[in-house]
């Protein structure tokens, strides 16, 4: 199980997407904006970061990427590939995931644990949870808020193509019946129907604003919830 | 364009300088006109005014400093690989780890442009980390700003934290910790420093000198500009000519770009695992002056400088304004001429703009020319490392009896059913309240080896991802505290700094700090100032932890009120296993016992 | 040499954050009568005689604007 | 009804790493010709019409744009 991991100048969360697939048991292969080939991966994770400076519009830049035309290429043919943060940003700009990022709606970077609904664990990076499971993994970003037309979020919701949804402020009851009003904060930046990540058509291209590789131990992030997505994967690939 | 050059300095030694506008005494331009027996050139009055400023030469801090190595003991030294003096102090932490931590100041530039001034304090500081041979970890950012309420605070706030968090989060360097501080001393003067931690092999160790005759001086990085000239446009004005073009040249804002500084990390860091580079230097405040001086100051050779070779952003620039510009994200390095093609290659791979500009001569000059004509020619000795030296007159301010006389003695008890009130009111202070608003535009978990950060009282570190062996770091400083007893202020920062770190389970190994104080023209304040360095230093060698560099910051004053003396401590720890890390917080078990340790 | 503007916009029904914020403050500042605020892109280029129309309207549509969320205008000025 | 246009841009002596970086990408992406790229801000405001110029000036120049760095330019528009 060789998973690409692809570094642009600007990359950041690059060595984390690795170890995220090395803990899942899977080898990590470093890929470079400027390769012309996928080096013979099984599948392609588009980390986080702030490529080229994101500084045009998140991921703008990174889309033209040499690499990123094998990427859609490989994908096209049913390739597993996250996109994580600017890596969902960038596999919007270059259409292979509907809708785009925009600015967050207060206007401030926002790094915070956030609790996301599993919506859909039929997608290759998600079969490892239970529908409606919650989970609790980092959020980072300035330009998180998901926007798109009503024609294309009705498609996504009629198919079931929202992956991740995030859990806003709720009351429920407890099992005593009382009101647990649980805090877990408003929608972090605005994004339409609360979404947190998408999935392709067929279930192998998923983009999620939140950092799965961030919570693959407690030690070092808030859980080790994330996990579950590169087993996902590591599981989807050898029952493939 | 005519330009000032050597020899037409020795054929015209009346010509006027403007050498008071660029912020030179009277003795201190005729010294450098003894030391080069003949009037300076523009660029070389351009280079003494910048490196004699007390920003870069320590002049009226030096004689304070010193007490700082007077009192090292050897047994405190024991792990020190590098001290005050280099880029940053660095220290063994065993395992062959070396970790280097070091903390500045950027408090007037973010005053005029928020955003950009603390982001390029955040660039500053993590290139000094990058220049040691490490690669940069975490950043802490301890602030301190005016009356939460003030209309100023409202400009100069929100700007300033994007402006650490926009740089930060844009290299991937987490954010471990810091300070949020609100005090009306600080309206008009707000505080910015910035700490960066970084660890290297101990084989890795890169000092900043130019030796090796032959060797080649590459610029790398950034393009230059007219960032930050300050005072040196005032030599523009009579130099430049008029048929280039009527550019107003005032001094800018320096702008940073956070993409280009992590792109040039990693260059770096791959430079030094070729081992291609012999010496290297970041650019900070003094741009090119500083790095060349100090690069052939602290070798064993000369330096020649080709300095139009160094690649501009902006047209029309004099080598004056070349070499005292403070544009960010550059390097310098001294690599062999064998080693020429790889260095280009990687640079080349990042996408890195590098520039051979000279070479290390025999002999012990610095000579710069410009388009063959020598504009530059000094004992490189004589501009960074012996600048002038201060005894600043010293005073105990009339008006500390009182002030300690003024004790809470005074003040009411509150009654016990105000308590609830008198808790709820302190709660809601600026000065006590949560400090998320700041920390959540901040990315700590970049990189995945955060393992404390806030609200932890200390942030830490995984620096070795198979041993779990880390580091933890506070930085801490009661302004109040220090304004009413410097020498007590500085050893309760300290005490603070130390046991946050104690308490998260590392063992204190290493002190730095940033010592932030008004006018050295004002008795008072040197009174403060070597009160607190004293008080530091003792408490360092009670603790037996050395101080392995710092900061100074003077001039921090609205008119004539200085702000609170606030000398920032930071503590640097080591845990062998950072799995064994006590998070901050009680309560996670019922049952748990609550001890009070100490008096 | 041609000088060229690029300006793009957010579309009117995508949310405008930014947009907002400076209308939302605009009344707090004292300034009143600003009925509504879009915040978007002005690019400026220096471009060779020979760029032509088409090549500009590319450069806009597929680089500086993303089409999903925004829209862009081109006009050419006079230098 | 009036329709107000604001362009802010950074200072020319004032570095650009946002136009920087579009004037890098273009080549790669097979437009040349482009020498040279600068990016700012662009607002369209629906201003009052008792709103006058001398405090559209003073909204550009005090609140949107920073003018430590930035030059700005105000504009009437036809509606
Ligand atoms: N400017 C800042 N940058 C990053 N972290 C900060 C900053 N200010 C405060 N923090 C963090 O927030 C937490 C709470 O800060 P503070 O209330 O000052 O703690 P304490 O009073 O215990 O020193 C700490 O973990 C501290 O490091």
């Amino acid at each position: 199980m060789r998973v690409g991991v692809i570094t642009f100048p600007g990359t950041l969360d690059d060595v984390d997407a690795a170890r995220a697939v090395r803990y899942a048991g899977g080898e990590a292969v470093p890929l470079w904006h400027a390769d012309r080939d996928l080096g013979g991966v099984d599948a392609v994770i588009v980390p986080g970061g702030f490529s080229y400076g994101d500084y045009l519009r998140c991921g703008a830049i990174a889309r033209f990427a040499p690499v990123m035309q094998e990427v859609v290429d490989a994908a096209n043919k049913g390739m597993p590939v996250l996109g994580i943060c600017n890596g969902f940003q960038i596999l919007c700009e270059a259409h292979l995931l509907p809708g785009a990022l925009v600015r967050n709606a207060k206007l401030h970077f926002v790094c915070r644990d956030q609790w996301l609904r599993v919506e859909n664990n039929r997608t290759a990076w998600s079969t490892r949870y239970e529908e409606g499971a919650e989970i609790l993994v980092p959020l980072k970003s300035g330009e998180g808020g998901y926007q798109a037309d009503q024609r294309t979020l009705d498609e996504l919701e009629g198919e079931g193509r929202v992956v991740f949804r995030y859990v806003v402020d709720q009351h429920r009851p407890d099992a005593a019946g009382g009101d647990r009003n649980r805090y877990v904060g408003e929608n972090p930046n605005g994004s339409r129907n609360d979404i947190a990540g998408i999935t392709s058509a067929n279930g192998r291209v998923v983009g999620l604003m939140p950092h799965p590789e961030h919570a693959i131990d407690a030690l070092t992030g808030p859980t080790d919830d994330g996990l579950g997505m590169f087993l996902s994967l590591v599981d989807s690939v050898v029952t493939a | 364009m005519t330009v000032d050059t050597v020899a037409n300095a020795e054929n015209t030694p009346d010509q006027e300088q403007p050498y008071k506008e660029l912020g030179l005494k009277d003795d201190e331009y005729a010294r450098i006109k003894e030391i080069l027996g003949r009037r300076p050139t523009d660029a070389e009055l351009a280079v003494y005014s910048v490196m004699w400023s007390e920003h870069c030469s320590y002049k009226s801090s030096k004689v304070h400093l010193k007490y700082f190595s007077d009192t090292t003991t050897d047994e405190m030294r024991a792990k020190m690989l590098a001290g005050i003096g280099e880029n940053a102090g660095v220290v063994d932490v065993g395992d062959g780890w070396a970790v280097t931590f070091k903390a500045e100041s950027h408090n007037h530039p973010s005053y005029v442009e928020p955003y950009q001034g603390a982001a390029t304090g955040v660039g500053g500081i993590v290139r000094d980390i990058l220049a040691m041979g490490a690669r940069p970890l975490a950043v802490m950012d301890p602030l301190r700003f005016g009356p939460a309420d003030a209309p100023d605070t409202r400009r100069v706030l929100p700007g300033i934290v994007a402006g650490v968090g926009g740089y930060g989060n844009c290299l991937g360097l987490p954010n471990i910790g810091g300070e949020v501080v609100f005090d009306a001393t600080y309206a008009g003067n707000p505080l910015v420093n910035a700490l960066c931690v970084g660890a290297m092999r101990v084989e890795d160790l890169h000092l900043a000198h130019a030796s090796g005759t032959g060797n080649k001086v590459v610029l790398f990085g950034a393009r230059t500009g007219l960032d930050g000239i300050g005072g040196v446009s005032v030599l523009a004005s009579e130099t430049f000519d008029d048929t280039a073009g009527k550019r107003k040249k005032l001094p800018s804002v320096q702008v940073g770009d956070p993409f280009t500084e992590k792109v040039l990390i990693e260059c770096c860091l791959e430079l030094f695992a070729q081992r291609i580079v012999v010496g290297i230097q970041d650019l900070g405040g003094a741009g090119l002056a500083c790095a060349t001086s100090e690069l052939a100051s602290a070798g064993d050779g000369g330096m020649r400088v080709h300095l139009e070779r160094v690649p501009l952003r902006a047209t029309g620039m004099t080598p004056a304004e070349i070499l005292s510009s403070e544009s960010q994200e550059r390097m310098c390095a001294v690599v062999r001429p064998e080693d020429m093609d790889a260095f280009m290659a990687v640079c080349a791979k990042w996408d890195v703009i590098a520039t051979e500009i000279g070479e290390v001569t025999e002999g012990d000059r610095l000579v710069i020319t410009w388009h063959d004509e020598v504009v530059l020619d000094v004992p490189p000795r004589t501009v960074a490392h012996e600048g002038p030296v201060y005894h600043r007159p010293i005073e105990r301010p009339a008006d500390q009896d009182a002030l300690q006389a003024d004790t809470p003695d005074r003040l009411a008890r509150p009654a016990r059913d105000e308590l609830l009130e008198l808790v709820k009111t302190m709660a809601a202070s600026p000065n006590l309240a949560s400090r998320r608003w700041v920390t959540q535009q901040y990315d700590r978990y970049v990189r995945g080896g955060t393992v404390l950060a806030q609200p932890s009282d200390a942030g830490m570190i995984r620096i070795d991802e198979s041993t779990h062996r880390g580091v933890a770091l506070a930085t801490d400083c009661n302004g109040r505290y220090t304004r009413l007893d410097p020498y007590a202020g500085a050893r309760l920062a300290l005490a603070e700094a130390y046991r946050n770190v104690a308490t998260s389970g590392a063992t204190p190994v290493a002190v730095t700090n940033c010592l932030n104080f008004g006018s050295p023209e004002d008795p008072a304040v040197m009174w403060q100032f070597e009160q607190a360095v004293k008080g530091l230093a003792d408490g360092c060698v009670e603790l037996g932890i050395p101080v392995t560099g710092g900061n100074v910051s003077f001039y921090n004053q609205t008119g004539a009120t200085a702000i609170l003396p606030t000398p920032v401590v930071g503590v640097l720890g080591v845990i062998d296993d950072v799995r064994r890390r006590i998070p901050t917080g009680i309560g996670a078990e019922a049952g748990e016992t609550l001890l009070l340790l100490g008096e | 040499m041609a000088r060229v503007v690029v300006d793009v916009m957010p579309k009117p029904e995508i949310l405008d954050p930014q947009g907002q914020a400076v209308a939302n403050a605009l009344p707090r500042l004292g300034f009143d009568g600003i009925t509504s605020v879009r915040q978007g892109k002005h690019f400026e280029l220096e471009v060779a005689d020979d760029v032509d129309d088409a090549t500009l309207a590319k450069i806009a549509e597929t680089f500086l604007a993303n089409p999903v969320i925004e829209d862009w205008v081109v006009r050419r000025v006079e230098a």
